[in-house]
């Protein structure tokens, strides 16, 4: 993982959102307040904006610019979801020596430690770490196992959107949607489907790499 | 999208700087990391008030900064919580020494972010989170309810208790009783329209409201046809008072809140209902509040919020206050 | 229809009732025939000041009833002007023998109720008529232009001079030269409800603005293409400008009104557009005032007014005020 | 004429405002601020329900209390000058002895003229004098004429049916539509369409007994 890596993942990621924004957009009007894709899409128009200022900075610098971004600039729930994830990012261990594909998904699965402590939200509250719990646990399992890395992220593609069609039909505990009950049944979490769009995209690039 | 606006993305910084000059006799407005704080500091051994969430909702929470009420405000984006650098720099700004209270309503976001940024604070602070929906089934096992209108009277009466010399504890005691006196239900008419989006954020039939509507035009309980005043408001009485089973002849404030689009005769003519379906109740209200303070933009609709009175809420409901939305004593 | 309401025939006294007992520290209301007073006896030796005019313009003219400005206000049905007998009545009730001044704005509806109502009142007393709306073209030949916004600043400047044991011709006077001095100019997205009339007054697209409409929906100078609010400002401006021919570097009072429908944060983002625009015209703007004045129910949009401030009426304009909707000083 | 024929009349009256409404409540939309039928309707009720109070009453204090309730109860500019009108009427000398047919024309011209007095519009202002004062002429004439009075009144339908339609291609000096300039051309004047109802139905059912 380098600098270029994050970038160049922040335009394609950008473009797939973009193309999925009317229907984001739709599912947070639905069960929560309609801002998500544009906290989404204001996050990653500032990331490739830091473009410039991070291209030749260290690795853990130029995570922790993205970090400070990324909390200042988006707000709402994934502001600080995101934050999170970066931040602990930034703070991962012997980030000055080379990041392999083992040591980017500790990275990953450091940060989604920490924005399940920061949200307190477990697997089945109809939030984005319904995605990012199994999908990380996956990471853990590839790495752990050796597995062959083209087929872990096939199967990691497949958990992540099993799983974001797993909070249709869940009640939701934590979030906006908490608020609405039983009538929260039936729709898709925005930040389930956002997670799974950007788990989708870094995947299918680094398997065509 | 019918606004007055230039560009979406330069929407907020150009109201806050119009804010700004607009009551430059009480508040200034600090841009990057944005937040609205008092013109004049913080007295020395008064505790500071900061409160914020998304934009949207106005004259909450910047109309609200001044003498007797916040000593700073952080607006985030349009219905989106503020980031945590902005209530650091607020806390930074404000703090004499007393120490912050961060008043935060009861939502994921603003939970978060709030938390991120007191953790980046390094003076001494607490928060309390208000949650007077009653709309929302509360239970144990969810975020719980909704922090909505009520928030507004907590501001007020803890502004004052800050104002006359209270510690940081006992600001948080007074802000969590007017928070567990209070209870709030809302309805909506119309949808608003997020400037980012440039559409409504919901459809509604010509001949139909939102039951217990949230401040970002969240759903609420049911949707149903539109009945008569006197039926909408005795339907939210009826929840509120379920909800906070005030004695007979317990004292209350009333608080006929506008969520934006509402002319005032209509949130007047809901004031004398509630006054009535109230009094058949044998409830009694000594005090009241009616106009547009916690708002979702443009929509239509209303919010009816009870507040049970003891002394010490009264004599801090009382006190002088001046800001840009709320001004009496001085 | 979406809004609060009984009976639309109900609606007027059922709102007024609200309003008086929300208020009922400022101001009583009278129903038949309707008015709403100072809640104490106008001081003797201190001229009254009536205003009044169809309803719908809330907080306008009820919600500046108080010390410092009005004594009495009669409201008419919505948009309708009111009926003489509701001006005797009201002049009966607060004169203390210094005499009546009625503020009535240029319409041929309230100039023939107010003249009717004076010559059926037995006390001394005098008018004065606003008429600022610059949209209209104004002309010897008819009836000229609209009283809108401006009245707000009349009543107010006029109020505090009345207060201060101002006489009747003096207060005639000074009304005359502030409404001498002010210009205004509205434009409107949406279109207002009668609550009689059941559905919107005017059919307006979705990309359409009425620039230079009237308080009660009435056609402006052109239906035109909505635009960035930065160009409204200007035409807006610049239609004022043309009118007061302010002096290089005079001081003037920069007046945002909402409509009704239209959130606060827009106003203030109007607000700053203004101020950059007359700064760029080396207009100084000495005092604000942003917020739903002067509107039209629920109608979305927005006026400005300029008004061009000698000592005098600056002097009159920060003296203290105790309404419902305008308070400071005190 | 007597409180019978004035409380008769106003049921007709009414029955030919309410079938004409939606029409002049669009006129006064276009050109004005969309009240003048709710006025004029609120006028026409309160003076049918004071049936009960006045049919025993003496015809000018009936009069009086015709004119008090207009003028207290519609407000705007109609109830101000039909106010006057009938305070114009109840004030007429001789309202003790029995009022003919000329009698009733003199009072009828008397309170258009009061009107005229009171809202200084003239014939070509756009107004409801465009169509009150021609035909208060043409009662004049009548009366000083000894006319047939069938013929007349038929010749007054005619005289108020056009001077209401010449309001169209008018400019409006007086009223609400004066502050439009140009635009109010093309439009009828609503106060002259209810005003035409309004003789239009008196002179017929007087046609008629
Ligand atoms: N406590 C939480 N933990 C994890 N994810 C959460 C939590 N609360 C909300 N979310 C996620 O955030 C998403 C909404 O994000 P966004 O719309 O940007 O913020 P907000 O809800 O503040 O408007 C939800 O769809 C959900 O996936
Ligand atoms: N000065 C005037 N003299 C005579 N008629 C007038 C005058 N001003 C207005 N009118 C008449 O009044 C009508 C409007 O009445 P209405 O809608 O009831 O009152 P308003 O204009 O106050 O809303 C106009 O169509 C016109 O015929
Ligand atoms: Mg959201
Ligand atoms: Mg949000
Ligand atoms: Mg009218
Ligand atoms: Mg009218």
């Amino acid at each position: 993982m380098s600098v270029n890596f994050l970038i160049s993942q922040a335009k394609n990621i950008q473009k797939v959102i973009d193309e999925n924004a009317p229907e984001i957009e739709t599912l947070d009007q639905n069960i929560g307040d309609g801002d998500h894709i544009f906290n989404i899409q204001r996050g990653l128009k500032l990331v490739i904006e830091l473009e410039g200022t991070i291209k030749d900075l260290p690795l853990p610098k130029a995570l922790n610019t993205i970090a400070m971004k990324v909390l200042s600039g988006i707000g709402g729930s994934s502001g600080a979801l995101f934050g999170t994830f970066f931040i602990s990012m930034a703070k991962s261990p012997d980030l000055d020596k080379d990041v392999d594909f083992n040591k980017a998904c500790e990275m990953i699965i450091g940060g989604v430690k920490a924005m399940k402590e920061r949200g307190k939200a477990d697997v089945g509250e109809k939030t984005m770490m319904d995605v990012l719990i199994p999908v990380s646990e996956k990471l853990n399992e590839i790495k752990n196992n050796n597995s062959d890395m083209k087929q872990g992220l096939n199967e990691v593609i497949k958990i992540a959107e099993d799983r974001m069609l797993s909070t249709k039909d869940m009640l939701a505990t934590k979030g906006r949607a908490s608020f609405l009950g039983e009538r929260a049944k039936g729709h898709i979490d925005p930040g389930a489907r956002s997670s799974q769009l950007i788990i989708d995209t870094i995947c299918k690039s680094v398997i065509n790499q | 999208m019918k606004k007055f606006i230039n560009k979406p993305d330069d929407f907020l910084n150009e109201s806050l700087s119009g804010f700004g000059k607009a009551h430059s006799d009480i508040i200034k407005v600090s841009l990057d990391p944005s937040f609205v704080s008092r013109k004049n500091k913080t007295k020395e051994g008064k505790v500071s008030l900061i409160s914020g969430g998304g934009s949207g909702h106005e004259p909450m929470h910047g109309g609200f900064v001044g003498h007797g009420m916040l000593d700073a405000a952080c607006p985030g984006f349009v219905f989106s919580a503020p980031a945590p650098d902005q209530m650091q720099a607020a806390a930074e700004h404000v703090d004499s020494g007393a120490g912050v209270l961060f008043i935060v309503k009861n939502y994921s976001g603003d939970i978060m972010n709030f938390q991120m940024g007191a953790e980046m604070y390094s003076g001494k602070n607490a928060s309390i989170v208000t949650n007077d929906d009653v709309a929302v089934e509360d239970s144990t096992f969810t975020t719980g309810r909704r922090g909505v209108a009520a928030t507004v009277l907590v501001e007020k009466i803890v502004g004052s208790l800050a104002e006359n010399g209270g510690s940081l504890d006992e600001c948080k005691t007074l802000g969590e009783k007017v928070n567990k006196n209070a209870g709030t239900m809302g309805v909506a008419f119309t949808s608003c329209t997020v400037p980012a989006a440039g559409k409504p954020t919901f459809d509604i039939g010509d001949d139909e409201m939102e039951f217990g509507v949230g401040i970002h035009g969240e759903p609420g309980r049911k949707r149903e046809k539109i009945q008569p005043s006197k039926t909408i408001v005795g339907n939210i009485l009826d929840a509120i008072l379920d909800n906070l089973k005030p004695q007979k002849n317990e004292k209350t404030l009333l608080f006929v809140n506008g969520m934006g689009g509402t002319p005032l005769t209509e949130l007047y003519l809901v004031y004398d209902d509630a006054c009535q379906i109230l009094q058949s109740k044998g409830v009694e209200v000594t005090r009241s509040l009616v106009g547009n303070y916690c708002t979702s933009l443009e929509m239509q609709g209303s919010s009816i919020t009870i507040l049970k009175c003891d002394e010490e809420i009264l004599k801090n409901w009382d006190a002088p206050v001046h800001t840009a939305a709320m001004r009496w004593g001085m």
